[in-house]
């Protein structure tokens, strides 16, 4: 409950924000801190700064593009998400931020954040890496903007690296999406979950399974192609107290196959 | 430009009342209210967010204070359990809890007389689900939940 | 938990030898190293922090050579103690001839991390770790090519 | 039933006419507790209080080479520090319950010399506030050489295993036999013998939302500590820490007003208690400890996890159950801090709920490098009744005979109430078929195979079980004897006072600790019957204070008691004043005799006169502030004090035999689970929980507490368990990863209850609240039931995640080759 000593600014706009970031490597956003401020309580990990980016309300604003396309700052909360009319667009976003832990924490969490963090229990990554979201990036030396598959680089490690920011996720049109997980109990920590899209061709991510959502592209969405296609990539996942490693395999394989026909029967 | 600080001086009004206090950057909100401001109705049962016994209303919104640093609540209106009777009477909510036996050791009754305050004031008559999903974050070890799930559809409209 | 590999220098095996046997060149490779002393050739220690993301984890990480026969085989025990974390460590690498040039080093590490870090949960610590071994293994093969570029100067 | 125990004669009831009792009167706690007003143990505040933080062991087991406290003793604000040299330097070892070896054991209140499990305290450093104090223990250097952990109970005495304590020379802690009856007849008379190579009770407890704390104060000139906290027995804490501190138990004052949830798991806080107590002193300063969350779940009082092996089952083709052998290993953890004591515990309960009359029970009970074990609500007879329900399932499932059948011929019967089990309890009342029956009407028993097709439609494996229990109460000490004959503790108490004070006002004092069990509505219900007064006039202390005097040696609030030994005592006092009051009045009314007088609204009247009346007003006032004139010999203080104690005898030492417990509460639930036969993922969907405690003072508490103890056994049975690996690491240190149950995983629950008085305690209640293990036996029942006729798995673990059940599926091979039938 008791974090070591950390200094915290509050910008006033995200160029003030980049400003501090750059100012010091042991830096660090703080979007909701629903991870974080856990992460420091432990004192498993200790920032020297907080940058707290509530407040920053251009990073907050849910757009609905002409082509369909969905644009999400990356302070909106999970709340904001599944209140949003726009994001109804792309329905399963907000089916999926409804899962997430629970009331208070959807108050306070973020999008941004959750893809940030990237703990391999939390939901959004695969969500994220199976609708083909795209991720901007900022830094004083401009923007930049990456595919899931270059956004997740291990856990809690991003493409946002030190001095730069996620500002927004921008998602393509579709509708055709599905999400399954085995979580402890009815909304417990998720064992393991994977993320369907069948807009164009198929593409399921798997969450748990690995420092990063393992993504599989199988030829169609029956039965048989999916647990193919996940069997195809080897899954080694990481064991722990309520999996084993060939437990969480299983699992994963049979995520995959609920994940896609829900995507597929949204056709 | 947002000052670099490792402390600061933090304002709030809580239940009403305007409380200033120079605060250290790493205290938790949960802390400062406990702590700080003497109001102890809130509680803490655990270190990881997952129990909901000090959750708050910050701005109209429900969190846990115990994920929340006490200089990010500067300039917020808060309420906590202490604030929800008047004048000794209590709230509904409150009244309801006691009839229905919804309590036993009470620890994690004012958390969770804090969410379903916030359910009822978004959703005066909740369905059965929507009170068991408003409620989620909130642990109790000794109802099992049941006569708290009774009490708060008494209690809705 | 058990992290092994094998992985292929475009290097002699002297040079690879080398790098391992040189406290310098090794604590080079540390994540965050930020500081290290050499005691003797068997015995060094390094100051890092490791980068986690969310925060750096500060570590005095004590490494003894525990084992070694000339330009095959070396052992080491790792120690790391910081904050709410213990780390022990025993690392052994193999080295041969690669077939088509080169040096294979076969290696292999027992980890045992200990503490708060500890109760993080496996499913997040197994994936750190194999983040950590990467980065030390690429590290290590920028030794080796400057090793290798220093030699030829 | 040849040879008797002394069993405790009927007490003839002599309650007043229930007006109050039996009503689910408002309770008295809820107007502070729903405000935020309660005082739990970390709301209590002293000016200049320091905070401790403890450093803990990040080893399962290693020795301490060295410590330095010096980098942390020099921060500003930093207090000082307590280490284990100067623990061991200023108490003795705590007093051990056991014979060798584990009497051998010098257990401090801080590590000394080597860590025995993960978290265990090993240095305690204040300072001016917690996030200083945590801040300087990062400070504190500690050097350490690892050894190798015991982990697991049955490799515990391998050869070359490591040792935990060098003192016992060994980690068996303490073993017994135990045998009843005549298990060769038993045996021979037996159609078949069904062999159960291991079943495994898994370790959890009870979590209680609240973790333990303590502000405890010093007094240099009196020498007495002042310790608020919220452990649960301060009676067993006073007489743990006493001798250890080398102090009289009066210096040692424990305060307590609201406990948030104990179920047990906070009466062996003695050893924090002691470091705070020292702190208090050598820093002459108030100080506060808080335990986290993390804290709690590393070090306090896990339930006792325990082994049943190589077990043999005497039993008729027709599913009669003659007797039982097993082997129970029992893993205590790093320290006896109340065990050996589960060495004996479980036997208030030998034979469950069933007649079988001949069995054997071969107890070991082992050291390992994981937390300590206390007591968990169900305490150690959860386990052993755990086994028997299992035992009995088992036998059906081999048998091919219906569950249900087996239970109804084998249960004990009500007209053979009260009954005297092999051992010498006395079973003192209760009709478990007709709980049965109420509880398979309730959850519509015979719509299952309905609902199996329904389940089956969807893909789903249906399957329903029964949990049969006992909720033994108030315990006969004098059962510690068997565990240790020298231990000088028999009998029970607890203790009352009741005055009427000068303005009228009646003020009640309890020696107990409640956490929610509303001890101050029902003594008031209690007392207002007697007085013929309303509950509104009674006022109830809350919470324990040593200093008012009003406590004895047993004084707590644990093992299933108040509504005996509490109330029993609150009746006893209250009768005594009623009895004075009478007095007084029969002289100020002009002597008429007291049996013409009676006690109603808030009077004492003459019955053929109600309108020659004194108020208790005019009593209290004449007692305590008017009473020059009173007749010299008129004994009445209006102040009175009673010691309830249960009528118990010491138990035969030689023959392990004798009553155990007062009172038996019983609880029948049946538990319907569906499970998803790809993932091995399952919910419990229908749910139906019985009870029968005997006489029910306040019938809602009494349905809250079987409602509370049901969900903690869905928790348990289903996700709660301290898993440790090789090395012992806890992998479940907090609720993430010990996933208690939230609101979404309630299932619908019915509740239904019978009341047979207890002829034995002064009001016919029975003491309750521990008998939610029936949820585990149910469920465990439910899932094998569902597995039927799919692989035909036997579920030999308490513990049954998701990813078991799968293995189950999967494998079901492997857990019937555990169970072996054969024809005697």
């Amino acid at each position: 409950m008791l974090p070591r000593e950390v200094e915290y600014a509050k910008p006033a706009s995200v160029a003030e924000a980049l400003t501090i970031l750059a100012g010091s490597d042991g830096a660090r956003a703080l979007a909701g801190g629903q991870t974080l401020i856990n992460v420091m309580k432990a004192r498993a990990a200790s920032p020297d700064v907080l940058v707290d980016l509530n407040g920053l309300d251009d990073l907050k604003g849910i757009e609905l593009g002409a082509d369909g396309t969905l644009t999400i700052g990356a302070m909106a909360t999970y709340t904001d998400v599944v209140g949003s009319a726009e994001a109804r667009a792309r329905p399963i976003l907000g089916e999926v931020c409804s899962q997430i832990a629970d009331v208070q924490v959807r108050n306070r969490g973020t999008i941004g954040g959750n893809v940030c963090s990237n703990d391999p229990t939390n939901h959004l990554p695969p969500l994220m890496a199976a609708i083909g979201a795209r991720f901007t990036i900022a830094s004083q030396s401009g923007e930049r903007t990456v595919a899931a598959s270059e956004f997740f680089l291990g856990v809690y490690l991003t493409a946002a690296g030190p001095g730069e920011l996620l500002t927004k996720i921008t998602i393509p049109a579709g509708k055709h999406d599905g999400f399954a997980a085995v979580t402890l109990g009815a909304d417990g920590t998720c064992i393991a979950n994977a993320a369907a899209s069948l807009n164009g061709s198929l593409r399921v991510a798997l969450g748990c399974v690995d420092a990063v959502p393992i993504v599989v592209q199988p030829s169609s969405s029956d039965e048989a192609s999916v647990r193919e296609a996940v069997r195809g990539v080897g899954l080694a996942p990481p064991a722990d107290v309520h999996a084993s490693s060939e437990y969480r395999a299983h699992l994963a394989e049979v995520l995959a196959v609920r994940a896609a026909r829900q995507a597929a029967e949204r056709i | 430009m947002g000052a670099v600080a490792s402390s600061q001086t933090v304002t709030v009004t809580v239940n009403g009342v305007e409380y200033e206090r120079e605060v250290e950057a790493r205290k938790l909100l949960i802390h400062f209210v406990r702590d700080d401001l003497d109001l102890t109705g809130s509680h803490i049962g655990c270190d990881t967010g997952n129990c909901g016994a000090c959750s708050l209303i910050v701005n109209g919104q429900l969190l846990k204070s115990c994920m929340l640093l006490a200089v990010q609540a500067d300039g917020a209106t808060i309420e906590t359990v202490e604030g929800l009777a008047e004048d000794g009477e209590l709230a509904a909510l409150q009244q309801s809890f006691s009839d229905h036996h919804a309590l036993q050791c009470g620890y994690c009754t004012p958390g969770m007389l804090m969410s379903a305050t916030a359910l009822l004031r978004a959703n005066p008559s909740p369905s059965d689900d929507e009170i068991k999903k408003a409620l989620q974050g909130n642990i109790c070890r000794c109802t099992g939940y049941w006569n708290i799930f009774e009490a708060v559809k008494a209690a809705s409209a | 938990m058990n992290v092994e590999g094998e992985r292929t220098f475009a290097a002699p095996r002297a040079t690879v030898w080398k790098v391992l046997n040189d406290p310098a060149s090794m604590a080079k490779t540390m994540p965050g190293v930020e500081s290290f002393d050499v005691h003797d050739d068997k015995r060094w220690t390094a100051n890092v922090k490791i980068p986690l993301g969310l925060g750096g984890l500060k570590m005095k990480i004590n490494m003894e050579k525990t084992d070694e026969r000339e330009l095959e085989h070396a052992a080491m025990h790792i120690k790391g103690q910081g904050v709410g974390a213990m780390m022990n460590m025993e690392t052994k690498f193999d080295l041969s001839d690669a077939d088509g040039g080169g040096t294979a080093m076969k290696w292999a590490a027992e980890v045992k991390l200990a503490g708060p870090v500890a109760s993080m949960g496996q499913r997040v610590l197994q994936p750190i770790v194999n983040q950590q071994v990467q980065h030390v293994l690429g590290a290590l093969d920028q030794q080796v090519q400057e090793a290798l570029a220093g030699g030829a100067a | 039933m040849s040879e008797t125990t002394i069993a405790p004669s009927p007490v003839e009831i002599k309650a007043p006419e229930r007006k109050w009792a039996g009503q689910s009167v408002p309770r008295k706690e809820d107007k502070r507790l729903t405000q935020g007003e309660g005082v739990f143990v970390d709301d209590v505040k002293r000016h200049g209080m320091g905070y401790v933080h403890f450093v803990r062991s990040p080893y399962a087991h290693a020795h301490i080479t060295s410590i330095d406290v010096s980098k942390a003793e020099e921060i500003s604000g930093v207090y000082g520090t307590m280490t284990g040299e100067e623990v061991a330097a200023l108490t003795d070892p705590f007093f051990q319950l056991s014979t060798p070896p584990g009497a051998h054991l010098k257990d401090y209140a801080l590590a000394v010399g080597k860590v025995r499990y993960l978290g265990e305290p090993v240095v305690a450093v204040v300072a001016e506030t917690r996030e200083l104090a945590r801040d300087a223990s990062e400070l504190v250097e500690v050097e350490y050489e690892p050894l190798a952990a015991v982990v697991d109970a049955r490799k515990a005495q391998d050869e070359g295993a490591a040792v935990l304590h060098e003192d016992s020379g060994t980690n068996l802690m303490w073993e017994g036999v135990y045998e009843w009856g005549d298990l060769d007849a038993a045996f021979a008379e037996a159609d078949k013998i069904v062999k159960i190579e291991e079943l495994h009770f898994h370790r959890f407890n009870s979590t209680p939302l609240e973790c333990d704390g303590a502000l405890v104060e010093f007094n240099p000139g009196t020498g007495q500590w002042t310790i608020h906290t919220n452990n649960q027995f301060p009676g067993f804490a006073q007489i743990m820490m006493g001798p250890a501190m080398r102090t009289g138990l009066d210096k040692l004052r424990f305060v307590t007003q609201d406990i948030g949830g104990g179920f047990g798991n906070k009466i062996t806080s003695h050893p924090q208690l002691v470091v705070c107590c020292l702190l208090a002193r050598k820093l002459k300063r108030p100080v506060q400890w808080t335990e986290w969350r993390t804290d709690f779940h590393l070090s306090m009082s896990h339930g006792n996890e325990r082994w049943f092996r190589d077990t043999e089952v005497a039993v008729k083709n027709d599913g009669t159950l003659l007797g039982f052998r097993t082997k129970a290993l029992d893993d205590a953890g790093a320290w006896l801090r109340y065990e050996p004591l589960g060495g004996v515990i479980w036997a208030q309960v030998t034979p469950g709920v069933y007649k079988w009359r001949h069995i054997r029970l071969d107890f070991t009970q082992v050291a390992t490098n994981k937390a300590p074990c206390s007591p968990n609500r169900g305490y150690s007879r959860m386990q052993h009744l755990w086994f028997t329900e299992r035992v009995i399932d088992i036998v059906a499932h081999e048998l091919g005979l219906d569950p249900i059948e087996v239970r109804k011929r084998n249960y004990i019967k009500a007209e053979d109430m009260p009954y005297e089990t092999p051992n010498g309890c006395v079973y003192d009342s209760g009709d478990y078929a007709a709980m049965l029956d109420l509880a398979t009407d309730l959850i519509g028993w015979d719509t299952i195979e309905a609902r199996r097709e329904d389940a089956a439609a969807r893909g789903k494996l249906l399957g329903a079980g029964i949990g049969s229990t006992l909720d033994s109460g108030t315990n006969n000490f004098g059962q510690s004897r068997m565990i240790n004959p020298e231990l000088q503790f028999s009998g029970n108490n607890e203790v009352a006072t009741v005055k009427l004070d000068i303005f009228g006002e009646i003020v009640v004092t309890l020696g107990t600790t409640p956490q929610g069990q509303g001890h101050e509505t029902t003594a008031s219900q209690v007392v207002a019957d007697i007085l013929g007064c309303s509950v509104d006039d009674v006022h109830v202390r809350a919470g324990h204070d040593s200093y008012w005097n009003s406590h004895a040696g047993f004084s707590g609030t644990y093992a299933s008691q108040f509504a005996v030994t509490g109330l029993g005592a609150v009746k006893g006092a209250t009768d005594m004043l009623a009895e004075q009051i009478k007095r007084l009045g029969s002289v100020i009314l002009g002597g008429v005799p007291e049996d013409a007088l009676e006690l109603a609204e808030g009077t004492v009247r003459i019955k053929d006169n109600p309108e020659a009346a004194l108020p208790f007003m005019a009593c209290g006032a004449i007692i305590n502030a008017n009473n020059a004139g009173l007749p010299e010999d008129l004994d009445v203080t209006l102040n009175c004090r009673y010691v309830y104690r249960p009528p118990f005898q010491v138990p035969d030492l030689e023959r392990k035999f004798g009553n155990l417990t007062l009172t038996y509460a019983a609880q029948i639930h049946a538990a319907v689970v569906e499970i998803d036969p790809e993932t091995g993922h399952y919910e419990v969907v229908d749910y139906a929980a019985v009870d029968d405690c005997g006489v029910r003072i306040h019938p809602q508490i009494v349905e809250g507490q079987v409602m509370g103890a049901t969900a903690q056994a869905l928790g348990a049975a289903m996700h709660e368990s301290f898993e440790y690996d090789e090395d012992g690491n806890l992998l479940t240190p907090n609720f993430y990863d010990y996933h208690v149950p939230h609101a979404l995983d309630m299932p619908p629950l019915q509740t239904g209850s019978i009341e047979s008085a207890s002829p034995f305690t002064p009001l016919g209640t029975k003491g309750m609240g521990e008998g939610g293990g029936a949820g585990i036996h149910a469920v465990c029942a439910a899932v094998q039931d569902a597995l039927r006729g799919h692989g035909d798995a036997i579920v030999h673990d308490s513990w049954n995640p998701y990813q078991r059940v799968w293995e189950m599926l999967e494998h079901p091979e492997r857990t019937r080759e555990l169970v072996q039938v054969v024809d005697a």
